[in-house]
């Protein structure tokens, strides 16, 4: 049995070596396809956690009375903890305040440089454990007699949530729309290797082979073709990502990214064990037809 | 060991049968041929027997076996019984002569050993020893046709069947691949042939079975190839 | 000749239907590439105009000494309209700035609110004809003595312009690599078919067919697959990108798009024609080889 | 007609020459078997006349061409003035009987008229016009050489060159073949004909030129098969 696998090997190698420039025309295939899929992971995993990290900005601002003293507002901060969907309560003094919208304007703090005394009143910042509860938490909030005002930038939340779930679906749809065209392609690639050996098909089943002797190096080819794919998409997008984050971490270093060693580690190895998969289920479905002689 | 019991066959897309209400017997151990104008039906016959095609009614017994009831995962170990010279040979073009009837043995997953002790006997036989490395589409068609007989033997099936062995030789390896196919048959293994070489088959004078449009017409033991 | 042409049409149509599932996966092959070239182009096409919209917004604002008079302020617009570089001069009074500065704002425009009287100097806002030249122009207009401070968004200009220009070159880097990926599907499409009727081929030569008489319907054939496949694409993308620009001028309405109608009549134009040119040229090629009989 | 000088073919890769020094001439007109052992050179020699391969060194002249001069562009032209059978046939196994026929017409650019009354002929010369839209891979081995043939002789060539064309036939049939081949060789047509069918060569009594082990060994007006 163990000598039987490796001859199917051994065989297979030679199928893929004897008929270079076919082996070669699908290995592209594969990779490209594997590739085009991997970069839309990325992209992807990007863009969800770049709506994760909108999401999670998703803060309450409430603005207190003037003359609320420490010990009401110690209180307070222990009621709005206590609500359903809070995360954190954070106190921000009016100093606080402008020193954090200072940061935030950037290029543009010149506006509060006029300033001539501080405008902003006290403040608490809450952030939240389900961004969907936003409307439902700020109005509780606004609700308490030591708040002034309540800000989380109303309209903005709904947008924001809608773009994300937006985001998420497109990637995932178009995720398994690659899915099913690497399928495709990849079972339509080996159809092809088995279509020019045909008649050799055949033949061997007329000399007396089993089904699962004929199957076995197209199957191996098939898992071949799609590991070394696999690890041409890999090591491509492995290299493109590194240079990507390199860039984007010098030039616009508040865009959130994924590092590339955490997600390159489960990437690449998903990657293979797909591209072994695909080549596998791919070339047992070609040789269906085949095998009836 | 052969056993046609009112066979017919009529091949898909075709009205008109190839074979038609066939009742034949062979027994172990027989030298058969089957004669008949071209289109008669022998390759058909052939055919059935080892299952390449299944009668459209009827049965045929193979050995104790009714090949149309044959599961489909059984069907490579009933082949593996038989040895088969097809008329179109059916050589892989790009292995070589060795590779080529090594290919009947690696399919029953014969050791190394025993691929390297039967191939070279086996071409040897058909006088193909000093071309086992050339591939067979380099090959004459008489050489080609010889390698295909090689083939068929190098498993001691005890059944060969021949489609035409030797319409490609000359009158000299002709004669030498039937003489190859009675010493086997002399050895026990059951014999079928079909051909036009009328010299030969009435040399030989060994039962005769003549087909004509699909029918049995005669069947003679010690008989003759009875055309024109 | 016609006769022959209109023969070789007929053979190519038959050659696609007859090996039916052959030319399916051809046709999902070039549809599938022709499909990935084309969402790169119209995010390419998107990302330029985005860049293009961003390198615009680069401009120079100049805020004007306490006092300056009308008269004055006047000859200054006229002499920094005259500057290299420089496309328009607008006058922004203090209270234009402020309410710009409010909408710029948008949801956090509270943080105004607090404010008791206007902060801002009197401006001039100056956009530039070539944004390249935002630093040269910004440090000509600072010299002038009515003017007390200069802001161009120092340091970000500079990313800004890094940004758009590595857009620019990986769109142009990936729709050139899919292009070549799109024509090496293509070519080893034709080629399996190719392959798959070397037999005829071989024998077509041997009674006398000629060269011509053989390519013909393969041409015809790869010119057609590379049609339809370019039509299924286009349709894809169209209806795909019509969505998209829907939902993206519902949610994200400051995010700029190109029209619909505009970008796909010249991109749907251009993959039916590169994909006649890539099924002709890679059917052209694959027979090289099969023809020396 | 055809004209050999100091013929010598090696395939690429072999290094045994598989004709060597080959001279050989004939005539407008003639009718001439080529005869020898399987693998003696037959199948070689009609190779270089319709330039599947070209000679190793020498010359072969068709119809006074030099046909390793031809331009590439001119060969199919030069392959239209020939018929050839071929050992293996050569037809495409999913076309019809008619399109095979057809086939050898259409690559030369004729009319559907012409077309339709030349294949009719064809066929029913070698009487196989009941078959005409089964496919080819459908035919009995005999059926397709008769197929063929009748390729061969569509366009009415010069000459005709066939390569064992009674291999898979039947006494019947194959003298039916053999004496088409008679009558279009008396209408004027010049005739090879590689064969191993003793019994036919030894009645016609025409030109016999015996390769062997790919040399010329005999070349007799009215010979004999002359092998055991
Ligand atoms: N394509 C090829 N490459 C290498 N060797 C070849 C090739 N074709 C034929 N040969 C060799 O050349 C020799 C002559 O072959 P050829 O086919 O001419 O014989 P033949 O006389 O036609 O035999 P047959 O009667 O069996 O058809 C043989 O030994 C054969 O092995
Ligand atoms: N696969 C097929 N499909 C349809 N018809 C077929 C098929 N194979 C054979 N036939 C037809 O069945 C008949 C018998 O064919 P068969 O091959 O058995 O003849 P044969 O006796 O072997 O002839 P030959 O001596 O010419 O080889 C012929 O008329 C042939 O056209
Ligand atoms: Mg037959
Ligand atoms: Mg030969």
């Amino acid at each position: 049995m163990l000598r039987s696998w490796a001859q199917a090997l051994r065989q297979a190698v030679q199928s893929i070596t004897r008929s270079g420039l076919m082996s070669l025309a699908s290995l592209a295939t594969v990779s490209v396809s594997l590739l085009v899929l991997a970069v839309v992971a990325c992209v992807a995993v990007n863009l969800n956690l770049m709506a994760r990290e909108l999401e999670s900005q998703l803060e309450i601002r409430a603005f207190l009375r003037d003359g609320v003293n420490p010990a009401a507002r110690q209180a307070l901060i222990e009621q709005i903890q206590a609500l359903e969907g809070v995360r954190s309560v954070t106190f921000i003094s009016k100093e606080e305040g402008l020193a954090m919208m200072r940061e935030r304007l950037g290029e543009q703090r010149w506006i509060l440089e006029e300033l001539e005394e501080n405008p902003l009143p006290d403040s608490l910042k809450i952030e939240l454990a389900d961004p969907h509860q936003v409307v439902a938490v700020a109005e509780k909030v606004a609700a308490f007699p030591q708040v002034e005002k309540v800000r989380y930038g109303q309209g903005v939340a709904e947008k924001l949530l809608a773009v994300t779930r937006a985001i998420r679906i497109a990637g995932l749809a178009m995720v398994l729309l690659l899915m099913v065209a690497t399928v495709f392609t990849l079972a339509n690639t080996i159809r092809l290797a088995v279509e020019a050996r045909r008649r050799e098909i055949a033949i061997m089943k007329l000399v007396g082979a089993t089904d699962w002797f004929i199957r076995r190096p197209f199957v191996m080819a098939g898992i071949l073709l799609g590991m070394v794919g696999a690890a041409l998409a890999a090591g491509l997008v492995y290299m493109g990502y590194q240079y990507l984050v390199r860039f984007l971490v010098t030039n616009l270093p508040f865009v959130p990214v994924a590092p590339p060693a955490e997600l390159m580690q489960p990437l690449g190895s998903g990657l293979l064990a797909l591209g072994a998969l695909l080549g596998m289920v791919g070339s047992w479905i070609s040789l269906r037809r085949y095998l009836r002689v | 060991m052969v056993r046609f019991v009112n066979v017919t066959k009529i091949y898909p897309g075709q009205t008109k049968p190839s074979l038609q209400g066939i009742n034949l017997e062979i027994d172990r151990g027989e030298f058969v041929f089957i004669v008949g104008p071209s289109g008669a039906g022998k390759s058909t016959l052939t055919r059935l027997i080892y299952r390449e095609e299944l009668p459209t009614s009827g049965q045929v017994w193979v050995g104790g076996i009714n090949v149309a009831k044959l599961k489909r995962s059984q069907v490579p170990y009933f082949r593996r019984t038989l040895g088969v010279v097809f008329q179109d040979f059916k050589l892989l073009p790009d292995r070589t002569v060795f590779e080529n009837v090594a290919f009947a043995l690696e399919v029953t997953d014969a050791s190394r050993r025993e691929i390297l002790r039967r191939v070279p006997a086996a071409l040897e036989l058909v006088g193909m020893r000093d071309k086992a490395n050339q591939r067979a589409q380099e090959l004459s068609g008489g050489e080609q046709q010889r390698v295909a007989v090689a083939r068929a033997i190098v498993r001691n099936p005890s059944l060969v069947i021949a489609d035409e062995p030797t319409g490609n030789l000359d009158p000299e390896n002709a004669w030498q691949i039937m003489r190859l196919l009675l010493n086997i048959n002399q050895m026990g293994t059951t014999v079928i042939v079909a051909t036009h070489a009328r010299e030969m088959v009435d040399a030989l004078r060994k039962r005769v079975v003549a087909l004509e449009n699909g029918t049995i017409v005669r069947d003679e033991e010690r008989g003759v190839y009875g055309y024109a």
